[in-house]
């Protein structure tokens, strides 16, 4: 018997006895005891154990690290020594939990007969099926007739995969990802001869010209972005860094910008030449070689800012002001490629910033193509239109489709699920019944990210490992394991191919090959090393520089200098373009079925569980809208039928609905809800690439009669000067006045108390947020759910302000303009000396710690909800359910905390579990927890760090010095509930 | 006896006028007991499907904690007050028409406690964990926490629920006395049990006089107590629209107004169907409606102060917490309730109208109805629109809310229909004490 | 004139408190479950004075103080005993590759939070919550486990008495 | 014919019968009894005792109430120190509030205590000489005699001008 069947035992039978104490919080106690078979190296009970792995939620490629308790995952969090990600972790990244147990996850093999019912087999009979196709076909001579669709894949399991198809004597592996960077390298190969996705010096720009790429969202790798761009936009030594954000909808980025160009859409390239214009024919930018700078001058010509004013319908000024300023910058980035921006021009458009970056000397500089990013390659729509076409034909026998969702994402107008239909032998290795598998003969359910092995490459130098953070939670195989074992079983030749075991040997073996010359003997060390790590990275950044040093020294190509700048078409006759985003809950739909991602309100419309329209608050008073009108959107190719949100960030010719949702399968938390606007799309794609264009088309609005309520959380879009969210102009700090030190409002403070003020033993925990680095992403809400079993309620009792979040993003509309003033602060328990909530409650369920923490005893609790009504901050949620953890959801519960019952108030204590456990630690070895040693969930999670957590007793702490700082502020302050939690105001450039 | 000339009326008469209406029940007697008992079923399965199910099952949420629920309960704790003042401090001044009403009123009192001390339990979250707000040696070592206002209630409504009790009863042992002298049989013993073996001997008496002017003098400070610590429940929280100082009169003066109106709610049916009109003339009615005018004055003075301190502070919460009051999306309710209970009151400045049964009887409705909504608009509209603008919401109802505050009057009205048939409604000894042709009372009239 | 006889009221209420009180506080504490193999502590931590360590692992180390795996029992019954009826119980579940599905004695609230590690390594001896566990064959729950209880002693040895020590 | 217990003097008047009680003490009689339908004015056993002791059981009961409302608070309190908000320990202010009620309560508990121990409640052996019509209309005066003095008594009550004169039997 093997060790991992043990586990497994144990985890039937001990891990889930656990839980079920975990989940009856003052119910029945278990019954029953169940020990181990054998101890595990890995699993003390009531001892955590950390996993470090790779986020797979997009494929940006944060490092990750996996809590489990008792041998089932409870918590992920950001790999501090990741390079991509450095510790952070967005909501997407936290929801992947929600992947693993997601209760309509297909709990096994399942064969789908000509009637459409599904039946269940085993996995013997399940790769015997598959075999016997694949023998068919290969006696048939027909193994090129097999295809192999995927998402962005692993590295060692693209390759596998390659080579498995190879073996069949297939050559037909497409990977389609939805938001594909290939019209950014298909520009660099034009401009610069070098197709490659350079790295973006973010962290080091100080002027950045957005042109719709919503880095902080879903662009690339938005978490290293978010840190990157945190430290860009911080105010130190009396500056800070611009972000100038193009796009006709105001994103998350555009609400964290300080000036946003609401462009026309499909005219960004047009914007980004114009101000190419002004820096070469002024010489504003880098001296250029005479041969260069003429050729561009003949190539700009035509971009004088007149005529791109009046295409863009940003004015002649602003542009000439956007130009001098980038060129003055000293270190200036101009960015492209977002996928809202992405349409029949997406290619040019990002030669046009390439040419922009060139003539000012950024290559090189913030753009640097020595560390490359990986990239998301996709199939384009020209080749998944041949593969439909070849689908129809019959040339495709067997269609393999592995984590992908080509019948959702793919606009209708494609065809494709009709062709699907024609493919005689579908097989699906989705481990979720979304969409495409609905269609599928066979489904073989992958393992989650989070079970499986696997390898990954977010960038040059960064190799990140995937490793089983827990048993199987369903009777699942990494589809790895099943192309071998399938292999094997085809025996011969084929067979002779595939020598390894499994894919875990597979990948090791990939890994002694890469990296065995240069460890030598010792590889197993290093493996596990890198195991422990979460794979392998290059520390040094000098022998990175040296190495392709010369990759910075591009020269534009003479394709790039007599390229042809052709605007972007839009199909259809409406009357307002339409912007479809990505959402950053929901990225290309995959994430529509973790509840949480459906319960955390989106950042700008603070919306929940639903899909909507944006349109311009003047468009709506001219049509006669309100917020909830159902309208009827319709394109050329189709519509929709989607709720009215009034949202002044977007242009008034202009409509936006966010992608990811209006799933028609893919579990109970997704199906029917909201719409897919992908069936808007007319299948166009852009000119050089043939990516699928997401800004395309221009659509019809009317008004269908009916209404459809919207959910929103925020009661209101403005702060009112309420001392909630404060902003301090840019000019204040630099002018030099000194204002009032925040140490003597304390002081008077002090003073202004009846009674004196508490005595703290040790510690006085406290934290210190940043407004200036708080993003609004959300992604500490998400920790919260997951660290603190909080539970999902759903629509209809948000709708009754019900929502459970003990940590909330408060976004307040102040301003939408040109300098948009857009405030996110995160609202949690502010746990105050003066807590309003504790002198109220009857029977000293909430009360103080000597410790500075407003606890919440939940057993003690009587719900009287007085304390709830007593605070201020309204920080305090009532269980007014017994709510409940759909299976297996439950096995995420985090042990430390108690489920709390119905009835019963609760709150965030600071993450008491956490600070119970490094005080746990500390008290071993006879010290005080140390600075940064304890993190709550929301401040270990938060991309910018804009969350900092700590002791205030001591001086010396981070969380100190930041609370002392100048400005930093206590919500709602005059009511002097001396709160733990100091907020810095956002710095804000007036 | 009242300055209203009566015609002398016998002590047999008396006993025979207000017994006679007991223990025969109409058939529209029994229909009204019917449906108050139906009503108060209906509240208590909309409670068991809450204890069940969970509060969610009412509309109350975040920001709106506290909803029709507290409102309730403070509505039926104010209703409670006017017993008291009727029986307690009306006494102590020597109101002479106070006799008529006194019973029927304190009667009202026992049963508003009852019905409010409900509430609480209802709304808070787990109801069979009601016992931890009491203190008692316990395993958890644990007490209560004397420093929330919600404990001071339980000892407030406590002990103003048994000190009325006592009151009651203790005014009652000479009547109950008197029934069990004309009774026989299983009635005779069970009257005979609760009057202690009355038997009016100048001993008994001399100490029951002492014994009911302290009750009376205890109940007064009390009763302005339980009104004050019930407001301060609101007051001693920073809710804008809950935290202001002039709550504590202001609510007691806001509870004998809806108390009052109670009052005559209830006498003037009570009055037409036991034939009462020699006991309860429009001489009594008169001298309520001056009261009624008086609290309901009192009330507006309060409105307007408080409109006036948030406005004129120039504090921008709290501005904009009145200024939603008055115009926001709850503005229908508060105009009801401004019409109710500071317009339609000023009718009663007419004698006319203040003996007018028809016109009072209206208008104490609408005053139950301003008061009730008062208090809705004091509690959970004022929580929906607090400091954290991001959280303002809106308090809708629920039905199993609005079937639970149905039940309660259901409940209230079942046993104060039980009290008219088996008490009697008017203190009988105090009445024929009243038409005694007292010398000594006589000669102090005359001098007055 | 004849009184209520106040006295016999006070002696039935006093009775009526008193009697049952007396009967629940006296009545014999239920002994143990019956374990699915009869395990006694008496023979392994009494006579042969094994450590508590020695099977509890992670006493010191863990909230849990843990029962041992069936690999515990398997290495020393394998030679010691082998053939008594108890132990080639133990032997079967080796053999089956089952766990022994033991019947837990103490369980506290999901509410709670219990370090057998701070306990353990403030010296506070087994024997303080389970009895004087080394005599016994069938174990039982000794201590009552309640709030108070705990609370007793946290204040006998000025242990600290904040709410989140214990509640979670 | 029984031993009688007395003589009961019944009128529906209080004048009358406060007379016949002056004159009956005057001769010596004693344990009489007095009876009426509402609070007497003077037909009173002991008219010299007007004043009742209850209110100093109200008293008692006052300071005890506000003495045990402070205890219980403050010793509560400070039995288990628990912080909540910025408030002390023993915080006098709440803790008033909760002594006024106590105050009250047990004022008022012990006022009853006083009625009913000097009213002599409950009671529920029948009382001599009293009759059902006491409650309704009539006033009465019962007086513990022999045989022998029945018909001085009874003289004594009719001279008065009481209506009525009935002899009790034991």
């Amino acid at each position: 018997m093997t060790d991992s069947l043990h586990r497994r035992d144990f985890l039937k039978l001990a891990g889930l006895a656990g839980v079920a104490g975990a989940v009856g919080c003052g119910e029945q106690p278990v019954r029953s005891l169940i020990p181990l078979m054998v101890p595990s190296e890995d699993i003390h009970t009531g001892v955590a154990t950390w996993y470090a792995t790779t986020c797979r939620e997009c494929p940006a490629g944060c490092g990750m690290t996996v809590r489990t308790r008792e041998g089932r995952a409870t918590k992920v969090e950001g790999n501090p020594q990741h390079p991509i990600s450095r510790g952070g972790l967005c909501v997407r990244g936290q929801a992947s939990l929600q992947g693993l147990y997601n209760p309509d996850r297909i709990p096994q093999p399942f064969r789908r007969d000509t009637g459409g019912a599904t039946q269940n087999i085993g996995w013997e009979e399940a790769e015997e099926q598959l075999r016997e196709r694949i023998g068919a076909l290969l006696e048939a001579g027909e193994g090129d007739k097999i295809v192999f669709l995927s998402g962005t894949n692993g590295e060692s399991f693209h390759r596998l995969a390659g080579r498995w198809l190879g073996a069949l004597g297939s050559d037909r592996h497409l990977v389609y990802e939805a938001f594909s960077a290939a019209p950014i390298l298909e520009a660099n190969e034009i401009t610069f001869g070098a197709r490659a996705l350079p790295s973006y010096n973010i962290a080091e720009a100080d002027y950045i010209v957005s042109f719709g790429a919503d880095f902080l969202e879903t662009w690339l790798s938005p978490v290293g972005f978010s840190r990157d761009f945190a430290q860009m936009h911080a105010y130190r030594d009396g500056q800070m860094g611009k972000l100038v954000q193009v796009e006709p909808r105001l994103s998350l980025t555009g609400a964290n910008a300080d000036e946003w160009i609401s462009i026309k859409p499909g005219t960004d390239m047009f914007l980004a030449l114009g101000m190419a214009y002004i820096i070469v024919t002024q010489q504003l930018g880098v001296s250029l070689s005479r041969g260069e700078a003429q050729s561009l001058e003949n190539l700009l010509a035509s971009y004088a800012p007149d005529s791109v004013a009046s295409i863009t319908e940003v004015p002649a000024e602003t542009i000439e002001r956007m130009a001098r300023e980038f060129a003055g910058a000293s270190a200036g980035l101009a960015l492209g490629g977002g996928v809202a921006a992405t349409g029949e021009n997406a290619t040019a458009t990002l030669v046009a910033i390439n040419l922009l970056n060139y003539v000012t000397g950024r290559i090189g500089q913030t753009i640097r193509f020595d560390k490359p990013l990986h990239s998301a390659e996709s199939a384009g729509l020209n080749s998944l239109a041949e593969l439909v076409e070849s689908m129809n034909q019959g040339d495709v026998k067997l269609l393999l489709v592995h984590q992908t969702n080509p019948v959702y994402n793919l606009p209708p107008a494609l065809g494709f699920a009709e062709a699907l239909q024609k493919v005689p032998f579908v097989v699906s290795f989705s481990s979720f019944a979304d969409e495409t598998t609905d269609m599928a003969h066979m489904a073989l359910p992958d393992m989650t990210p989070l079970e499986q092995w696997g390898d990954f490459r977010p960038a040059a130098g960064v190799h990140s490992l995937m490793q089983p953070a827990m048993n199987p939670v369903f009777d699942c195989r990494a589809t790895g394991d099943v192309l071998l074992r399938v292999a094997k079983q085809l025996g011969g030749t084929v067979a002779e191919a595939f020598p390894w075991e499994s894919f875990q040997e597979y990948l090791k073996e990939r890994w002694q090959e890469t990296y065995g010359e240069s460890v030598g003997e010792n590889f197993d060390q290093f493996w596990r090393d890198a195991l422990q790590r979460g794979g392998v990275w290059d520390s040094s950044p000098s022998s990175a520089e040296a190495a392709a040093g010369a990759g910075n020294n591009l020269r534009l190509t003479s394709e790039a200098l007599s390229f042809t700048f052709l605007p972007a078409g839009f199909a259809g006759q409406g009357e307002f373009f339409l912007h479809l985003y990505p959402s950053i809950h929901y990225y290309d739909g995959r994430g529509a079925n973790r509840p949480w991602l459906q319960e955390i309100p989106d950042p700008i419309t603070n919306i929940v569980w639903d899909s909507w329209v944006e349109i311009h608050p003047e468009t709506a008073v001219r049509m006669g809208i309100v917020e909830g009108d159902l309208l009827r959107v319709e394109s050329p190719a189709g519509s929709v039928e989607v709720p009215a949100y009034l949202y002044a960030g977007v242009r008034p010719d202009t409509v936006a609905i966010p992608l990811g949702q209006g799933h028609e399968s893919y579990g109970r938390y997704a199906a029917g809800l909201g719409v897919n606007p992908a069936v808007l799309l007319p299948a166009i794609s852009d000119r050089h690439t043939d990516t699928a264009a997401w800004s395309c088309t221009k659509v019809q609005l009317s008004k269908t009669g009916r209404r459809s309520e919207l959910v929103r959380t925020d009661g209101s879009v403005k702060e009112l000067d309420r001392g909630i969210s404060e902003i301090i102009p840019l000019s204040a700090l630099t002018s030099g006045s000194q204002g009032e030190q925040h140490g003597e409002i304390a002081e008077q403070h002090a003073e202004q108390s009846m009674y004196p003020p508490h005595e703290h033993i040790d510690y006085r925990w406290g934290m210190a947020i940043d407004l200036s680095a708080c993003t609004g992403c959300g992604a500490c809400v998400a920790a919260c759910y997951a660290e603190n079993n909080i539970p999902v309620v759903g629509k209809q009792q948000i709708a009754q302000g019900r929502h459970m979040a003990w940590i909330r993003i408060e976004r307040y509309f102040e301003d939408i303009s040109a300098a948009p003033d857009v405030r996110f602060s995160p609202m949690l328990c502010q746990q105050c000396d003066n807590a309003p909530c504790e002198p109220v409650c009857p029977v000293y369920a909430t009360m103080h710690s000597s410790e500075g923490l407003n606890l919440q005893v939940y057993n003690r609790c009587v719900g009287t909800r007085y304390c709830s009504n007593n605070c201020p901050y309204k920080v305090r949620v009532f269980n007014w359910f017994e709510y409940e953890f759909p299976e297996p959801l439950h096995l995420q519960l985090n042990p430390d905390i108690a489920v709390r019952d119905k009835g019963v108030m609760e709150k965030c204590t600071f993450c008491i579990q956490r600070i119970r456990e490094g005080k746990d630690h500390a008290k071993d070895e006879g010290r005080l927890v140390r600075d940064g040693e304890v993190r709550p969930a929301c401040a270990q999670s938060c991309p910018t760090q804009a969350i900092v957590f700590g002791n205030l007793l001591d001086t010396e702490s981070s969380v100190s010095r930041l609370s002392q700082r100048q400005h930093g502020y206590h919500a709602l302050e005059e009511l002097n509930t001396k709160p733990a939690i100091t907020y810095l105001p956002r710095v804000k450039r007036i | 006896m009242n300055a209203t000339s009566q015609q002398p009326v016998s002590f047999t008469q008396i006993t025979d006028d207000i017994l006679a209406p007991m223990w025969k029940p109409s058939r529209g007697y029994l229909l009204l007991l019917f449906a108050a008992l139906s009503l108060a079923v209906v509240g208590g399965l909309c409670w068991l499907h809450q204890i069940n199910t969970g509060m969610g099952v009412a509309g109350i949420s975040r920001p709106a904690g506290w909803g029709i629920y507290i409102a309730a309960f403070v509505f039926w704790v104010g209703i409670a007050h006017s017993g008291t003042l009727i029986s307690a401090i009306l006494y102590l001044f020597h109101v002479p028409w106070r006799a008529a009403i006194s019973r029927t009123a304190e009667a009202m009192t026992i049963f508003a406690v009852m019905t409010a001390g409900l509430f609480p339990l209802i709304h808070i979250g787990r109801p069979w964990l009601f016992y931890w707000l009491i203190p008692y040696p316990n395993e958890r070592q644990l007490w209560v926490n004397f420093r929330s206002p919600l404990i001071w209630d339980v000892f407030a409504v406590g002990t103003y629920f048994t000190i009325s009790l006592v009151f009651w009863y203790v005014g009652m042992i000479p009547d109950l006395a008197a029934i069990r002298d004309r009774s026989t049989g299983l009635k005779r013993n069970i009257y005979g049990l609760f009057a202690l073996g009355w038997r009016g001997s100048g001993n008994q008496w001399r100490h029951y006089k002492a014994a009911y002017l302290l009750f009376a003098a205890l109940a007064t400070p009390l009763v302005i107590s339980v009104h004050s610590v019930v407001s301060w429940d609101f007051a001693m929280g920073i809710v804008p629209g809950w935290h202001s100082t002039i709550f504590a009169p202001y609510f007691v003066a806001g509870a004998i107004f809806s108390g009052l109106a109670m009052v005559c709610t209830l006498v003037i049916p009570l009055r037409r169907a036991f034939h009462l009109e020699k006991y309860i003339t429009l001489n009594h009615f008169n001298q309520l409606s001056k009261l009624l005018l008086f609290t309901s004055l009192i009330v507006t003075y309060a409105y307007i102060t408080e409109f006036f301190t948030a406005w004129y502070t120039g504090n921008p919460i709290e501005r904009d917490s009145f200024y939603y009051r008055a115009f926001g999306d709850y503005q229908t309710l508060f105009w009801i309730m401004t019409v109710c209970n500071c317009i339609a009151p000023l009718v009663l400045f007419f004698r006319k109208m203040r003996q007018n049964l028809k016109v009072l009887f209206v208008l104490s409705l609408l005053i139950n109805v301003g008061m009730y909504l008062e208090r809705f608009i004091i509690i959970p509209v004022s929580l929906t629109h607090g400091f954290i603008p991001n959280v303002w919401g809106l308090y809708t109802p629920s039905l199993y809310e609005i079937g639970i505050l149905a039940g309660s009057f259901g409940f209230f009205f079942f046993f104060f229909l039980l009290f008219i048939k088996f008490l009697p409604v008017l203190p009988i000894f105090e009445i024929k004490e009243g038409f005694q042709p007292h010398p000594a009372k006589q000669i102090q009239e005359a001098a007055s | 004139m004849k009184r209520f006889s106040k006295t016999f009221l006070i002696t039935l209420l006093v009775t009526a408190v008193a009697v049952p009180g007396w009967l629940l506080l006296r009545r014999p504490q239920p002994p143990g479950p019956v374990q699915p193999i009869a395990f006694s502590h008496r023979v392994h931590a009494g006579d042969y004075q094994m450590a508590c360590l020695y099977c509890h692992t992670t006493a010191t180390r863990s909230t849990v103080a843990g029962v041992p795996p069936v690999q515990t029992c398997y290495e020393c019954h394998r030679v010691v005993s082998k053939d008594s009826p108890e132990i080639v119980k133990v032997l079967q579940y080796w053999e089956q590759k089952q766990p022994i599905p033991w019947i837990r004695v103490h369980s506290l609230p999901d509410f709670v939070y219990f370090s057998h590690k701070r306990h353990v390594l403030a010296e506070v001896s087994c024997q303080t919550c389970h009895g004087e566990i080394q005599g016994v064959e069938r174990v039982r729950q000794e201590s009552s486990l309640t709030m108070g209880w705990c609370v007793d002693c946290h204040k006998q040895r000025s242990a600290p008495l904040e709410c989140s020590t214990c509640h979670k | 014919m029984r031993a009688a217990a007395g003589v009961t003097g019944i009128s529906s008047r209080e004048e009358p019968l406060v007379q016949a009680l002056e004159r009956l003490r005057q001769r010596g009689y004693k344990n009489v009894q007095t009876f009426s339908p509402v609070p007497p004015e003077q037909l009173i056993e002991k008219p010299e005792s007007l004043k009742s002791p209850v209110r100093a059981y109200t008293l008692t009961g006052g300071i005890l109430g506000f003495i045990s409302g402070l205890a219980l608070t403050i010793w509560t309190s400070l039995d288990w120190p628990l912080r909540t908000g910025a408030k002390p320990i023993a915080s006098i202010p709440p803790f008033l509030v909760i002594a006024f009620e106590l105050t009250i309560l047990f004022g008022g508990l012990f006022t009853l205590a006083g009625l009913l121990i000097h009213a002599r409640l409950p009671q529920t052996a029948p009382e001599p000489g009293y009759h059902a019509r006491f409650s309704v209309d009539q006033f009465g005066v019962f007086v513990p005699c022999e045989n022998g003095q029945i018909e001085e008594v009874k003289q004594l009550f009719h001279a008065a001008g009481v209506e009525e004169v009935s002899v009790e039997t034991a």
